[in-house]
């Protein structure tokens, strides 16, 4: 309906092959970013900073890094929260270890750790497929925790194995305050999604997406299976340890390596199903989502519907709306939200047409 | 650019095309949709291939006065080949690309061609195959090289070579084509447009710079109009329609014509580009509506009735919000409010949003599809000119819109009537002459240097310009009462179902008429009816369509009743016509109009079965099917009366 | 060398336990080409459900807790619910979800794990319960005494009734006509579908038999460790048995159980001292998927030929 | 017309494939040559299929020499093949349906294109002209085979006869020396099927490609190609021009016998 894109002809595979081909979502995606970048960190409280704001972005970044892997290359991972739980081991290392560290390259460092992990436990995709490569992910999942909490090192021997994170200080400025926070993250956050985008849209993209449509037909155009998905688990590792990183540095502030157990990556996955697999801007729709959905079933069940459901229900009933919307989605639209974002605008550029 | 002419008088296309080159070099000329973008030649760049072309094309021998065939769709290289031979002081000679091969023939025999520059393999072959009757050809170009790499015909030429010849060709001699340019003269002949003869064979229009230069001007100049527009340029080379608003106005006032990707792409093409000046015959508009219509009755019950509701709003004042006109308040927002939620998009998906002028001509258009466009915000517009006046007599004025007329005197232009109300017109864009024909351009142009249109009409109390008919076909019926066949078939065909109609009439006691449906539209209705059909043929002998028909004919005539003029001219008894009337067929012209008298001697069994009575008629037409064969067609067609109305005294015409 | 043995009897009994919640994931798997990653949830809602009833019954019927007659109607009235979940799991989830690829259906049996977890929670509590089969926990009295080795009692029995369950369900597949029917199923879907076996009324009947699987599996594993959220993570212990023993083989599953069962105590015992313990979590997995990467299709699995 | 052919391309000698006890080709020996059309057909089952995943590689034939420009080729992956300029259709179309058609042809010269992943993060700059490059050839590839007004469209929602012609468009894009179809023709109306042969003379005529086609439409096999390869039960029973092979008795036989 607000669309209006007669006149909006390219004239050059460059204009053709955009991010944003109508510019009417260039111009909304510009006032979007203008709007989280300088209005946001004056507007919101530090409530919705730190409990929700930073943890979407978060969130979102993981969900990310599992969708390069399961939406874009077709292999399922169950271990999402063990390569983030190495992204901030890592990262807290490197920051721990080496004297005057930069924080943003600890957590570039940090994110690489857990790329060459991401390829060690990538190596059974080579052989295996679908659900029995998800159990074998399970296999990094359960190891990788169990790695971090047995040996003291990773942990600098602290109590079982939390570490705290260190004070984040980047060119004299200190990012301690909430609306500091919120700014680096989004930083690292949108620069890390853009980059994404531009794989996707590119050969790279092209190749996870053959081989997991079809990866016979894949091999025989050339693309090397192999190298193709090994490369996707180690992005989308990378992309996870990113995200644990911050989830450690801006968000938590201190974590055990059990904060990074099967539920945490089992969220990451209900984030991909609700939001769009297969889709960059459903990873974050879909973490808002998740994280956003037990906020408002609080206060629902807090307020008036709370005096007509017993406890035991309502306290269970994040479980089971979860449970419920994946079945939803995954039946009705196994392309989540991002896809009823995407049919909701087609309509609106065919407005008032149907179709 | 070497512009040697200096200072000379922009008095000739060529030198109209170097000075764009000059003083807006950068500026897109043309744009093609190719290889999936629209691919952009600036003026310069323009510029520099048609001297390639026209360099190459002396190279070949090309001499000042020759004759050089232009077939093919909408293609820059093929507006730069027209540009390329008027630098050389050449004549280019327009085919349309659907002719069949006797047709090319008889044009190309008629113009004594050397020279052709065709689109692709398809037209080579044409050419190729009339090659024997056709001895002048020498040299054939060919645009796209696609399926010719085995052709070994020494007179094949590739655009592209020829382009290479005349690029070393100008870099020796770069003085060459100047002077070629500076030879050019404003009343020498820049195009010949063949007219598509509704009765007879066809004629070349020999056309002279002078003329399509100065219908440009009035007509850029009428609509303000400047180097930013841009046209989409879908309409066949050879109408001239085409060449006045692609070729003529584009090289007068600078601004940029779109070449669509290919006939199945125009819709979408067009509304990529969003072009701010359009031209189109009335039946693309209203193909547009009925798809705007069709689309709109699978929307829900919300959309309907907001859709309904606000094309309601439009009706009542779009048009005059559109022509300045004082409107309410209240109306004026509802308007603004329509326009956001239906016009707007509207106008979006159909690729009218950026439109500042549109025009349509070549037919009548009906009321109804005239007053949607305007009503939603779109300044369609109706000119009315022909081939011999470069389409250019006389143009609606913006704000002063009538639906029956086709608007005042364009600049330049002197229009009056003849006693019997022929429409005589003068001015600078008249032809030069048609070709070799000196006996048909002398009895087209009376004494006084006007210019006889053959068409009917007269003047409002506004100096609007109203057409009636063709002036030979306006007849007399026994009772010797005017009889105007077209003025009836355009009544017919305002009604959405019906796609043709011919009326006969003349020297006759009564009106009756053959009748089209429209197959898109009555198929669309009858399949909501459940009415089961296989093919134009069932479906057009079905009751329902009859009776379907038959209302309509009874609200021309409850029309015709109203108008004291034509009150006799009611249909008294119809029929349908087996087949749809096709120019393959020899009973449409290219531009789709009807050929009266062909109709007439194909079908007399059938008129004659209207006149006496007959409630069927057996008939058996040969036809001639798109891949060339030939079939028969065969039926036993129904025959039908009609409610007629007592003519209504009380109201005069203007 | 008794040790040892003793590791490996109680590694093979647990084994045997395993092989029972690997069951469940295989019937369905057989017949449906599903992955039911929710037969871990349903052990836990069948365990749940049957204490639950054992709590409410006294009140509603008189028979006190402990006695027999409390004992067989909460048994039914769980096993019940168990084919009324699995039928409803069936109809509602499953079947909108008919021939898409197997990963979605993998998916959907997560949510379908969280939801069965809500549900079960929302109606019995949250709270870690105890459930007592009248079985002792406590060493065969004739091992301890005669080979020194301590061997649980409850084990035993329980990998008794386990045995029993597999031998019984074995024969029922082999000689009932339901059970053909499943087994012509599990070979083509298309093929028995095109001689006119009823898929969903053998889907229906698989998943009632999963439930009641899994009822069993509850049981023992609540019995053993009491009944909370935690018998969830059962499924986790079947997954690595189930690698190994391929997605499709009833005697995989067992052999896979004992494998992993064997290995994981032993190697928790012989190995774990040396990286400080703890390594039960995920050393079935790291073995199984050795295991893969020399054997894609597992023990007992088909090789798949991709056709082009 | 004439037509040049040239060096053997590819030599089979003895070829025979096992699927565990069944054996889908026995003994099978014939050769291509450059630029030429070479059809295989036969009965349903006959091994055809078999035949061409055995030259780009899917399948590796236990017994037997392939001789690819004149090297003895050693056991090679589909990807290797592709990398020396074989590029082949399917049978069953094996598009990517979650992509578009252009995406979809583009894949089809990821071999050619030299940027990598990091290259592709930052984009602009060398990933973008490389994408913008290879698109230009991409689009010539699209004008050729006429699907320009399906260029954006998602594969999965075309119908069938199109979707053959994007999968030709894909091997295309990958310039390759010698294609493979598998019943490029098969489910397609008339009109369809005249499309798609006068596609692949082109191809051969303009390109210079060699072809390999499977095909069960007697009629266009007898009119495009210049060898023939009859297999029947995994075995070959005929070899020659099209007019050789269809007065072969042998062939004859085959065909009536199994009621074609």
């Amino acid at each position: 309906m607000f669309y209006r894109e007669a006149g909006q002809f390219k004239a050059s595979y460059q204009a053709d092959s955009r991010i944003f081909p109508i510019r009417q979502d260039q111009i909304g995606f510009v006032a979007l970013m203008a709007f989280l970048f300088l209005v946001v960190p004056f507007i919101a409280n530090q409530y919705w900073l730190q409990a929700v704001l930073i943890p979407v972005l978060i969130f979102g970044l993981a969900a990310l890094g599992l969708n390069i892997l399961t939406g874009y290359a077709g292999q399922l991972s169950l271990g999402s929260a063990a390569f983030m739980a190495v992204g901030a081991f890592g990262t807290y290392n490197f920051m721990l270890r080496i004297d005057g560290m930069p924080f943003l390259v600890a957590i570039l460092l940090g994110g690489l750790c857990a790329a060459a992990v991401g390829i060690l436990f990538g190596l059974p995709s080579l052989r295996i497929k679908g659900f029995y490569l998800a159990v074998a992910t399970l296999a990094a999942q359960f190891f990788i925790v169990w790695v971090l909490v047995k040996f003291g090192w990773f942990s600098n021997y602290s109590s079982s194995g939390v570490i705290t994170a260190q004070r984040v200080n980047i060119l004299g400025i200190d990012f301690r305050s909430p609306e500091m926070k919120y700014l680096l993250t989004l930083t690292v956050v949108t620069v890390l999604a853009l980059l994404a985008k531009n794989m996707v849209r590119s050969s790279t993209g092209r190749k996870w997406m053959a081989v997991r449509d079809m990866d016979v037909a894949a091999e025989v155009i050339g693309i090397r299976l192999m190298r193709t998905k090994l490369q996707a688990f180690a992005i989308s590792s990378f992309y996870c340890g990113v995200a644990g990183a911050l989830y450690a540095y801006m968000y938590l502030g201190t974590v055990e390596p059990e904060g990074f157990n099967l539920d945490l990556s089992f969220k990451i996955l209900f984030m991909i199903i609700i939001g769009g697999v297969g889709s960059i801007m459903g990873s974050f729709i879909g973490a808002a989502f998740i994280v956003l959905l037990p906020v408002l079933l609080n206060v629902a069940f807090h307020g008036s519907i709370g005096a007509f459901v017993p406890a035991d229900l309502a306290s269970n009933m994040e479980l089971i709306i979860f449970g419920s919307l994946i079945i939803f989605f995954l039946i009705v639209e196994p392309h989540g939200l991002a896809r009823l974002w995407q049919l909701a605008k087609e309509k609106l550029r065919l407005w008032p047409f149907p179709h | 650019m070497s512009d040697t002419s200096g200072q000379a008088a922009l008095d000739t296309f060529p030198r109209l095309l170097m000075h764009h080159a000059a003083v807006r070099p950068n500026r897109p000329a043309m744009r093609e949709k190719e290889y999936g973008i629209w691919q952009t030649y600036n003026w310069a760049e323009v510029a520099e291939n048609v001297r390639a072309i026209a360099c190459g094309l002396a190279e070949l021998g090309f001499r000042r006065g020759d004759r050089l065939a232009i077939i093919g769709d909408n293609r820059p290289r093929l507006y730069w080949s027209v540009a390329a031979c008027q630098c050389l002081g050449g004549i280019p000679v327009m085919l349309y690309q659907d002719a069949v091969a006797e047709e090319m023939a008889y044009v190309l025999q008629d113009a004594e061609i050397k020279f052709a520059v065709v689109e692709d393999q398809e037209q080579v072959d044409k050419m190729l195959e009339i090659l024997p009757d056709v001895p002048f050809v020498e040299h054939i170009v060919y645009d796209d090289p696609r399926g010719m790499r085995h052709y070994t015909q020494t007179m094949l030429k590739g655009l592209d070579e020829l382009q290479e010849m005349g690029r070393i060709h100008d870099r020796n001699q770069s003085d060459f084509l100047n002077a070629e340019i500076a030879k050019g003269a404003s009343d020498d002949i820049s195009i010949m447009l063949y007219t598509s003869g509704t009765t007879g064979k066809p004629k070349g229009v020999c056309q002279t710079h002078g003329a399509f230069i100065a219908a440009a001007k009035g007509a850029t100049e009428f609509d303000k109009l400047s180097e930013n527009e841009d046209i989409l340029s879908y309409l066949p080379m050879a109408w001239v329609g085409d060449h006045l608003f692609s070729f003529a106005q584009a090289m007068y006032a600078g601004f940029t014509i779109n070449c669509p990707e290919s006939g199945e792409t125009v819709m979408t093409d067009l509304r990529e580009i969003g072009p701010t000046y359009y031209f189109a015959p009335p039946r693309v508009f209203e193909n547009l509506l009925t798809t705007v219509m069709i689309r709109m009755e699978d929307a829900g019950a919300i959309k309907r009735k907001i859709f309904s509701y606000f094309m309601g709003v439009a009706r009542r004042c779009g048009a005059d919000i559109l022509d300045g006109k004082p409107v309410s308040g209240s109306d004026r927002l509802q308007y603004w409010l329509g326009n956001l939620l239906v016009y707007g998009p509207l106008k979006n998906v159909l690729g009218m949003s950026r439109i500042r002028v549109a025009y349509t001509a070549g037919a009548a258009i009906g009321p109804d599809l005239f007053r949607f466009y305007r009503s939603i915000g779109i300044n369609l517009k109706q000119l009315y000119g022909q081939t011999e006046t470069c389409a250019y007599v006389c143009l609606q004025p913006d704000g002063e819109i009538k639906l029956d007329s086709v608007g005042k005197p364009a600049p330049f232009v002197e229009v009056k009537l003849a006693d019997n109300g022929e429409i005589l017109v003068k001015g600078p864009m008249l032809l030069k002459a048609y070709y070799k024909r000196p006996d048909a351009t002398a009895e087209s142009l009376n004494e006084d240097g006007y210019f006889m249109t053959g068409d009917a009409g007269f003047f409002d109390e506004d100096g609007h310009l109203k057409i009636i008919d063709r002036a030979k076909d306006v007849g007399k019926l026994n009772d010797g009462s005017m009889f105007a066949p077209n003025f009836i078939e355009n009544k017919l065909k305002f009604f959405q179902h019906v796609k043709e109609a011919v009326a006969f009439g003349n020297e006759r006691d009564f009106v009756t008429a053959f009748i089209n449906i429209d197959l898109e539209a009555v198929g669309n209705w009858a399949e909501r009816k459940g009415l089961a059909y296989a093919g134009y043929t069932d479906l057009a002998q079905q009751d329902a369509v009859y009776s379907l028909i038959r209302e309509g004919i009874e609200q021309v005539n409850a029309d015709l009743a109203n108008d004291p003029m034509m009150s006799t001219s009611q249909i008294k008894r119809f029929l349908i016509l087996h087949k749809e009337l096709d120019a393959d067929d020899g009973e449409l012209t290219r531009t789709r109009k009807v050929r009266r008298k062909f109709i007439m001697e194909r079908y007399g069994v059938l008129i004659d079965a209207l006149y006496e009575g007959k409630q069927s008629q057996y008939i058996e037409t040969e036809v001639k099917y798109e891949d060339g064969r030939a079939g028969k067609i065969a039926a036993t067609l129904r025959i039908e009366d009609v409610k007629t109305f007592a003519p209504q005294g009380g109201k005069q015409a203007a | 060398m008794t040790f040892f043995l003793e590791v490996l009897i109680g590694g093979l009994l647990s084994g045997v336990l395993y092989a029972l919640v690997a069951l469940g994931f295989v019937l369905i798997f057989k017949a449906s080409g599903v992955f039911n990653f929710a037969q871990g949830a349903m052990v836990f809602f069948a365990a749940l459900t049957f204490v639950g009833f054992t709590e409410v019954l006294p009140g509603w019927t008189g028979l006190a807790q402990g006695t027999a007659g409390n004992f067989w109607l909460a048994f039914i009235l769980a096993l019940s619910s168990m084919i009324v979940l699995g039928i409803a799991t069936e109809r509602v989830v499953l079947r909108p979800l008919v021939n898409q690829p197997p990963i979605t259906l993998f998916m959907v049996t997560i949510g379908l794990t969280f939801f069965i977890e809500g549900v079960a929670q929302g109606i019995w509590g949250s709270h870690v319960r105890g459930l007592n089969l009248g079985i002792e926990d406590v060493p065969v009295m004739f091992l301890l005494d005669n080979f020194d080795m301590i061997i649980s009692q409850f084990d035993l029995i329980a990998a008794g009734i386990a045995l029993v369950l597999f031998v019984t369900l074995a024969l029922l597949f082999q000689y009932t006509k339901v059970g053909r029917a499943l087994r012509a199923v599990a070979d083509d879907h298309q093929a028995a579908l095109s001689v006119g076996i009823p898929l969903k009324h053998i889907w229906a009947i698989v998943w009632s038999v999963a439930g009641f699987v899994a009822l069993i599996a509850g049981l023992i594993w609540g019995a053993r460790n009491g009944v909370q959220f935690a018998l969830t993570f059962t499924a986790l212990k079947a997954l690595p048995v189930l690698i190994l023993g391929g997605f499709t083989s009833v005697p995989g599953a067992i052999i896979g159980g004992l494998i992993i069962g064997a290995s994981e105590k032993l190697a928790e015992v012989y190995l774990g001292p040396f990286v400080g313990g703890g390594i039960e979590g995920w050393f079935p997995y790291i073995l199984a998927m050795l295991f893969l990467l020399v054997r894609p299709e597992g023990l007992f699995g088909e090789k798949h030929i991709d056709r082009v | 017309m004439a037509r040049q052919f040239g060096d053997v391309v590819i030599d089979l000698q003895n070829i025979s494939l096992r699927f565990g006890g069944v054996k889908a080709l026995t003994d099978i020996s014939f050769n291509v040559v450059e630029h030429e059309i070479r059809a295989i057909i036969g009965p349903n089952g006959a091994g055809k299929s078999s035949m061409l995943n055995v030259i780009n590689g899917v399948y590796h034939p236990q017994e037997g020499n392939i001789i690819f420009r004149g090297q003895q080729r050693q056991k090679m992956e589909p990807y290797e093949a592709a990398s020396q300029g074989i590029a082949r259709t399917f049978q069953n179309i094996a598009l990517f349906k979650g992509m578009s058609v252009l995406d979809n042809i583009m894949t089809g010269r990821n071999l050619m294109m030299k940027t990598s992943f990091l290259h592709h993060m930052l984009y602009w700059g060398k990933a973008q002209r490389e994408e913008i490059e290879h698109r230009k050839k991409v689009e010539e590839v699209i004008d050729f085979l006429e699907i320009q007004s399906i260029r954006k469209t998602p594969v999965g929602r075309l119908p069938y006869g199109l979707q053959k012609r994007v999968e030709l468009a894909r091997a295309l894009a990958a310039e390759p020396t010698l294609l493979l179809l598998d019943e490029p023709m098969a489910g397609m109306n008339v009109e369809e099927k005249q499309d798609m042969c006068r596609f692949i003379l082109d191809v051969n005529d303009q390109f210079g490609t060699t072809i390999v086609l499977i095909e069960h439409d007697m009629g266009v096999v007898m009119d495009i190609s210049d060898r023939v390869v009859v297999l029947d039960y995994g075995k070959k029973i005929g070899d020659g021009t099209p007019d050789e092979v269809k007065n072969d008795p042998k062939v004859i036989d085959a065909y009536l016998g199994t009621s074609h």
